[in-house]
């Protein structure tokens, strides 16, 4: 009993290996699997439940059985299939399932059918049970100090992409080719051929030149494992080494032709699991691209013709062949027979022979016939994986005995044996298509269809018995095709034996849902560029590079990179409040949106956008205002500039700037039209620096960048226009401190020589955390974190909309709702917590009897120039209770505190003036 | 909450900042140009470029973006001819991107450009952004607003450097 | 028979699809201000959302930001047509 | 009356019986009977929601008499594509009450339905990457404390003593700043679910009927009279109807509209692996989820892809974009293979709450608009509808999510409360 060995003499240099510890060499141009072949391995791994010991079956992505960790250069890669993985010299190779309880699970077995899980474990319960199933349960083994890398990928546009590059796959590229189609040419191994690179057949490199010279792209060591809407393929690309992820390429194709072959199905016998058992095309792969022969004395066993090519090219390398054919004697098995080859026709296998490995195998007449390899070809499935993944359906079709397109896909077309052309290349005309043979009754039931999960023709008669008998119940009941080859052998066998077992035809029973990826693709090259800072990119200020100087602490605020503070640590932010409380502080607010609106009817949308009047400003007035939605809760608040008539300028907050122009965009183009207002987002243009604070008019008189200071002439909210370093520039009186305020806008260029101007003028840099502060002791709102999805403006304080019943606005009738006039609606205050101390952000203000939340605290501090903490929180009926006293809760911490109106210092605005 | 600041890495310098890549050169600018938006109708979106020749990128039916060779002083607002002008002369950073590899770099930033390298709008999906493009005989020139220049700066890095080992 | 291929934008001609946004039904008129809170609360809320072909607004956000009307099936994704939204 | 009298026992012992007869002992989980004329009570949908509406009409009401329709396959819709985590770690008292106590059911089901549905209560972690996210996350935490739901916020140590794949360094686009947990939410077996319900309702003499698609409504003095099936009109007194995703087109039928708009929700998994993760992990600003399931594989999930849809499978870009964040969050599953992907289709209501109640035909009754969330809410919405359907009332924890709160505008806004979902 010799089993696997390598056979040809020279071939690619040596390439050393361990599996399981155990030092081998492979050789250039192997897979792991012709490797470990070449080395007698017949053991590759252990089954899911079971523990039963697996071999290779396949050479291709439809291997159950091979898969195993691999590390290399210190990287350890999870769950290889060994099949299509190129061997690399230093690789060490383990085996996913060891032996661990295999006893234990072989003595069990009995009691572990399909579903045993469901029927017991109920006592005490699950979780004592869980950790010993999970530990039994999984494959590959990750190493957390693994990583893996991706090419970026690429997207390509094509008029024509071919999948396959076997002779049907290059005769259609050359076509659409010499049509003047640009195609691409996609091919899973590394070099182009299909099955011809075994099973033979010239024309094959004449092919290939000619696509080249027609201008065909040929991509190899490449699998198309996607097909999504509007004919877009998902393309994975090898790397060059198992340690690296390859590239995702999303490839537009005007056609698609599939010629993606067919997989060739296992039989179904006792025992049909034992290391030995191989697929007959396997093991031609094996031979003619390896040089290993993966038994001496090999038995094929087949019902269909496809196998006979196979029996002739093992015997001429000298191994004994007996062939098992399941069919009346044909001219194929006499021509066989005349080659010196056993033929046994209308033969049966009933069982495998062997400990481990195969030994031979029993007929169903009680024959017995040695051997130490059985080739089986049960028949051909066309792979209409893509065409069903872009939304075809495949049926089993009686007569011809494989799987047909039920309609056809805009877009997809099929070429060769996924097509059911079965005429072979040239000089072999076979009938490779049979119908799935499954064991009648009085026969052992203990007949593997899904190798990998452990699934058996008992389990797949047990579901039937317990009426989970859809094709889909089939699958998630006893797990069958849910393993790693997503049942490339196994579906199809499933399929017959629950029609046969329920008595019905196999094409009413249908298949499982074909899901993308057609193999399993590395997440490292799905990810590709999106890693570390090109993940959901953040925008930056067009003086980053001046806050950076001065070593400001950057925080992501919002989809923003902003200074949080100026100073080495947290602490600076309370000097930073004291300073616009007693001198003048300056914070970059450019990420504010300038947004213009132009036109005729300018003044009118911004009357429809804004919850207050917005037609009615003059030039160089500016006006605060709030953006509804139409179910009325507020979306944003900003100020309003009007630069002329049928010029405005809205400034939204920075984190609303896209909303606000979406919204306006809406509006204009669906209710406006398109020629009366006009929307310019002019944001980008602009750098703003907010200088504020008692002493911020001595520093603007210094700056000279506006002629006229005086109060009259420049009142708050108002704006003047002047000039800075030799162009435009804008000052508006606003203030978010609540402080005296100039807002300076300059164009962008001139940002990194603005702010350090205003820092040497003796403003104090102010950072995010600082206004904060400052805005919350004022009672100024963050539209998001102070506001939810149900605050309404008469919450916040803007009663008019709603009282005045006022009409013409985005939400105004929802102001009239039932919910608008509920009195526990939550409405904005202050809070003073009793003794002075900060009640964290987060907190909950509860009523007892039972404990119910009343609403919670939105932004918290403690206040530098109060001397206390001030809290801003959504209060059910929050401004009836000013002055009373309410209990808060934080993680299980509570307190007293007194509900204050929302703006705790300067309620009369007097510091405007100062 | 510890400092970003070095997670995301610094704006590169949008005059000197360079990259030089197998079949591929990427050069920023910015600035000495004047650049304006115009909305309104044809006719007199049409005269105005007589009177300030330059480049102008059609992004909509209703507004072009005109890059004239000087700092020029169009004066922003609504004119009464019927056309809504704005000076956005500092809001973009203008990337080149050439040679041979250049269509292939492109066509990873946007599959608008895999479908189109001279698409009929300027307006493009790029690397995640909305920006606008300015197709020349071996490239392109990209138009990218100023807060979002450092994330298409570092996006162009990682893209360009494309290990051999990974097609 | 090609596949339906990229979005199609009247004015930006065929782009990837990434670059569009779905912008909810296209509403009839605005209720009135004096309509019944049932008449508010469907056109808030309430919508076709047909299996098979249905009318939505589209905006070419990445492109030209023009809102579209599409008719497009809403099992295959295919767009049967698609033309400029208009007020 | 316990749960499924009339069928053999799930047991150990029942197990080490059949095994020595080569399981050729059990019976059906359920009957595929032919339906019947007419029945008290016709439930649309053979989900989850439909199966235990069906078992909670029988168990709480004594209601035996009824037929379970579904189009396709038994549990085939959500119940079968969603990523099976249970919790209730909501912000609204309404939400939290509801989903609790369904959660509470869970903790109960494989006993009651006897039938192992496999609920770990492992936990489920969201995390936050600044501090802006933390107090997102203390403000739900502390709503929940309050209702006397156990949940906490978690620091950057604990979170990566729990979860150690995590990337732990400050230099990661979504570094660890703590957490939030709900340490009784885990995952569950989905399929099981439905199957436990199936069985147990089949025990009480409930009728299910698998590819029976209902074409029409028989509608007589604005009240349903029947409903027109492959097997003909089939009467009943009242109709409960909980189909997800089919839920616009069945109201179409009966005449009528919803505020729901179905869209594609995507998960996938990857290849199976050796135990990795322990608890469930969510991160709100990027919407991506992981869990890994007893079989080994990574559960992954992400946020719903804005665009009316039936089609029930995923575009490429989102698979990328959630898995990205994955990765980044995670760098050593940098090493693993994405396995499969699908996609379901989820009836989002506006406000991200269900609907529950009297349909504008008196005797409709919906079980709706679960959107993202509808696995963890089987045992209660089943309870729910079936509540309505025999009582014609609303019960105290349904009351809130009736149809009417979208023209009193009083919703319950589970969408902006910084909940991630599902």
């Amino acid at each position: 009993m010799t089993g696997p060995v390598r056979i040809a003499k020279a071939g690619g240099c040596a390439l050393p290996f361990t599996f399981a510890g155990r030092s081998m060499q492979g050789r250039a141009g192997d897979t792991i699997a012709s490797a470990l072949l070449a080395n007698g391995i017949s053991t590759v791994g252990r089954s899911f439940k079971y523990r039963r010991p697996r071999g290779i079956l396949s050479a291709g992505e439809d291997e159950p059985n091979a898969i195993v960790d691999v590390t290399l250069n210190g990287v350890r890669v999870p769950n290889v299939r060994a099949t299509t993985q190129a061997l690399e010299a230093g690789m060490q190779v383990s085996p996913v399932l060891g032996r661990g309880a295999a006893l234990l699970t072989k003595l069990l077995s009995p009691f572990l059918a399909s579903g045993f899980y469901y029927k017991t474990f109920l006592w005490p319960n699950w979780h004592m049970f869980e950790p010993a199933i999970r530990r039994m349960a999984g494959l590959g083994r990750i190493d957390p100090a693994s990583r893996m890398s991706a090419g970026p990928g690429g997207n390509l546009s094509v008029d024509l992409c071919v999948v396959g590059a076997g002779r049907s796959g290059l005769r259609a590229a050359i076509r659409g080719a010499q049509a003047g189609q640009s195609v691409l040419l996609v091919e899973r191994q590394d070099v182009p051929g299909g099955s011809s690179l075994w099973r033979g057949g010239d024309g094959v490199a004449g092919l290939l030149s000619e696509a080249r010279a027609v201008g065909v792209t040929v991509w190899t060591g490449s699998t198309a494992f996607g097909a999504y809407e509007n004919g877009r393929l998902g393309v994975h690309r090898q790397g060059d080494s198992v340690t690296l992820g390859g590239s995702l390429w999303v490839v537009q194709a005007a056609e698609v032709v599939l010629a993606t072959g067919a997989i060739e199905r296992p039989m179904l016998f006792e025992r049909n699991d034992l290391p030995g058992v191989m697929l007959a095309d396997a093991t031609l792969n094996y031979l003619r691209r390896h040089g290993v022969l993966c038994g001496a004395r090999p038995i094929v066993a087949t019902n269909n013709d496809s196998a006979y090519p196979v029996a002739l090219a093992l015997a001429e390398v000298g191994a004994k062949v007996t062939v098992v054919d399941s069919r009346p004697p044909s001219e194929r098995s006499a021509a066989a027979a005349k080659r010196g080859i056993r033929v046994l026709t209308r033969a049966r296998i009933a069982r495998a022979l062997g400990r481990g490995r195969v030994s031979g195998m029993v007929l169903a007449d009680g024959q017995r016939i040695e051997g130490d390899l059985i080739a089986v070809s049960g028949g051909w499935t066309p792979t209409l994986h893509l065409y069903c993944q872009a939304g075809g359906k495949a049926i089993w079709d009686e007569g011809k005995s494989i799987l047909v397109p039920a309609f056809p896909v805009p877009g997809i077309s099929l070429a060769g044996r996924v097509a059911g052309k079965w005429e072979a290349p040239d000089d072999l005309p076979w009938a490779w298509s049979a119908a799935p043979e499954i064991p009648g009754d009085g026969v052992s039931r203990k007949v593997w269809i899904d190798l990998q999960n452990d699934v058996t023709l008992g389990d797949v008669e047990l579901a039937a018995r317990e009426n989970f008998t859809s094709i889909e119940h089939l699958k998630r009941y006893t797990t069958l095709g849910m393993a790693t080859d997503q049942g490339k052998t196994a579906n199809l066998l499933g399929a017959a034996a629950m029609a046969q077992a329920t008595g019905r035809a196999t094409t009413d029973l249908g298949l499982t849902t074909y899901r993308p990826p057609y193999v399993p693709v590395p997440m490292a090259a799905l990810a590709g560029l999106s890693r570390g800072p090109v993940q959901s990119p953040l925008r930056r200020l067009a003086a980053e590079a001046a806050h950076r100087a001065m070593g400001a602490t950057l925080w992501d605020y919002g989809g923003l990179l902003r200074p949080a503070f100026y100073g080495a640590d947290e602490g600076s932010i309370v000097e930073e409040c004291l300073a616009a409380r007693q001198g003048a502080v300056v914070f970059d607010a450019s990420s504010l949106g300038k947004v213009a609106v132009m036109g005729p009817k300018a003044g009118e949308l911004l009357d429809f956008l804004f919850a207050g009047r917005m037609s009615t400003l003059q030039p160089g007035r500016i006006r605060y205002g709030l953006t509804l939605n139409e179910a009325g809760i507020v979306t944003d608040d900003g100020v309003v500039l009007c630069l002329g008539p049928d010029h405005f300028l809205v400034s939204c907050s920075s984190s609303h700037v896209g909303g606000f122009v979406a919204s306006a965009e809406e509006w204009r183009q669906t209710r406006f039209g398109r020629d009366a207002v006009l929307i310019h987002d002019r944001t980008a243009h602009w750098a703003t620096m907010s200088l504020s604070g008692p002493k911020a008019k001595a520093i603007m008189a210094g700056l000279g960048i506006v002629g006229t200071l005086d109060d009259d002439a420049f009142p708050h909210m108002a704006f003047v226009m002047g000039q800075f370093m030799g162009r435009e520039a804008r000052v508006a009186r606003v203030s978010f401190t609540g402080e005296r305020g100039y807002e300076i806008s300059v164009p962008a260029g001139l940002a990194v020589a603005l702010w350090p101007s205003l820092i040497e003028a003796g403003a104090v840099p102010c950072g995010i955390e600082a206004l904060g502060v400052l805005r919350a002791e004022k009672g100024f709102i963050y539209v998001g974190q102070d506001t939810d999805g149900e605050t309404m403006p008469h919450d916040l304080g803007f009663d008019a909309p709603r009282l005045k019943r006022r009409m013409g606005f985005v939400g105004d009738r929802a102001l009239q709702l039932p919910v608008a006039g509920d009195a526990d609606r939550k409405q904005l205050v202050g809070l003073a917590r009793e003794g002075g101390g900060v009640i964290p952000a987060g907190a909950h203000l509860i009523e007892d009897g039972p404990r119910r939340s009343i609403g919670f605290v939105t932004s918290s501090h403690q206040s530098p120039s109060l001397g206390r903490g001030i809290a801003l929180a959504l209060i059910e009926g929050g401004r009836a209770r000013i002055g009373e006293q309410v209990t808060w809760f934080d993680l299980g911490k509570t307190g007293r505190a007194t509900v204050t109106p929302a703006c705790a210092y300067d309620p009369d605005g007097s510091r405007l003036h100062v | 909450m510890s400092d970003r600041s070095t997670f995301w890495p610094a704006p590169p310098d949008s005059i000197t900042a360079r990259i030089e890549a197998v079949g591929v050169t990427v050069t920023a600018s910015c600035g000495d140009r004047g650049v304006f938006l115009l909305s309104g109708s044809s006719k007199t979106v049409a005269q105005l470029v007589k009177d300030y020749p330059g480049t102008l990128l059609q992004i909509a039916p209703d507004r072009a973006m005109l890059v004239t060779d000087a700092q020029v002083g169009l004066q922003d607002g609504w004119h009464p001819a019927g056309v809504a002008i704005s000076d956005l002369s500092d809001a973009h950073i203008r990337i080149d991107i050439r040679g041979p590899a250049a269509a292939a770099l492109l066509a990873l930033g946007s599959a608008s450009l895999a479908i189109d390298p001279n698409p009929r709008a300027a307006a493009v999906g790029f690397a995640g952004v909305t920006l606008l493009v300015e197709p020349l005989p071996d490239g392109a020139r990209l138009y990218v607003e100023r807060p979002w220049a450092p994330h298409l700066w570092h996006w162009l890095l990682a893209a360009t450097q494309t290990a051999k080992d990974q097609p | 028979m090609t596949n339906p291929g990229p979005m199609i934008c009247p004015f930006c001609g065929p782009r990837d699809a990434g670059e569009f946004r779905y912008g909810g039904d296209p509403k009839a008129a605005r209720p009135a201000f004096g309509s019944s809170d049932a008449e508010w609360a469907g056109y808030l809320y309430v919508r076709e959302n047909a299996r098979g072909v249905a009318k939505e607004y589209w905006v070419h956000s990445q492109g030209c930001g023009q809102w579209l009307i599409a008719e497009r099936d809403t099992v295959t994704h295919v767009i049967q047509r698609i033309s400029e939204a208009t007020a | 009356m316990t749960a499924a009298r009339r069928k053999p026992r799930y047991s150990a012992l029942a197990l080490l019986r059949e095994g020595l007869r080569g399981q050729s002992g059990w019976g059906p989980a359920w009957r595929s009977p032919e339906p019947k004329r007419r029945y008290d009570a016709v439930i649309i949908g053979g989900g989850g929601h439909g199966l235990s509406a069906a078992y909670h009409l029988a168990k709480d009401h004594g209601v035996t008499n009824v037929l379970v329709i579904e189009k396709a396959w038994l549990g085939g819709g959500n119940t079968g594509r969603n990523t099976t985590i249970i919790r209730s770690n909501y912000f609204n008292r309404e939400s939290q009450d509801l989903y609790d106590a369904s959660l509470k059911l869970y903790e109960g089901l494989s006993r009651e339905l006897n039938y192992n549905i496999m609920f770990s209560q492992r936990g489920s972690i969201e995390l936050a990457h600044s501090a802006a996210d933390m107090e997102g996350l203390r403000r739900v935490v502390n709503a929940m404390q309050v209702s006397g739901i156990e949940s906490s916020l978690l620091s950057r140590d604990e979170v990566l003593a729990m979860v150690p794949l995590l990337d732990p360094s400050p230099n990661t686009r979504w570094p660890v700043v703590g957490a939030a947990i709900q340490r009784r939410a885990g995952v569950a077996r989905h399929d099981a679910v439905a199957w436990g319900y199936a069985r147990a309702a089949d025990g009480f003499g409930v009728d299910i009927v698998q590819s029976c698609a209902v074409s029409g409504f028989l509608i007589q003095g604005g009240r349903v009279k029947g409903v027109e099936t492959p097997f003909g009109l089939i009467e009943a007194d009242v109709f409960g109807m909980a189909v997800a995703g089919a839920s616009p087109e069945m109201a179409r039928l009966a005449g009528f509209k919803l505020p729901l708009l179905c869209m594609t929700l995507q998960a996938m998994v990857s290849e199976p692996l050796k135990p990795c993760l322990n608890h469930v992990v969510a991160s709100t600003p990027n919407g991506a989820y992981v869990s890994q399931s007893d079989k080994g594989e990574l559960v992954i999930g992400g946020g719903l892809e804005h665009v009316p849809s039936f089609a029930r499978r995923g575009d490429l870009r989102k698979t990328a974009e959630v898995l990205a964040s994955v990765v980044e969050m995670f760098p050593a599953f940098s090493t693993l293979k994405l396995m499969r992907q699908w996609g379901g289709t989820v009836d989002t209501s506006p406000d991200n709450s269900p609907i529950l109640g009297p349909s504008p035909v008196p005797n409709l009754y919906l079980n709706c608009g679960w959107g993202t969330g509808g696995f963890k809410a089987i045992p209660i919405g089943g309870k729910m509808l079936a509540h309505l359907m025999a009582t014609g009332k609303h019960h105290a924890l349904s009351a809130p999510f009736g149809l009417e709160r979208f023209a009193t505008g009083r919703l319950i806004d589970e969408a902006h409360a910084g909940v991630a979902h599902d």
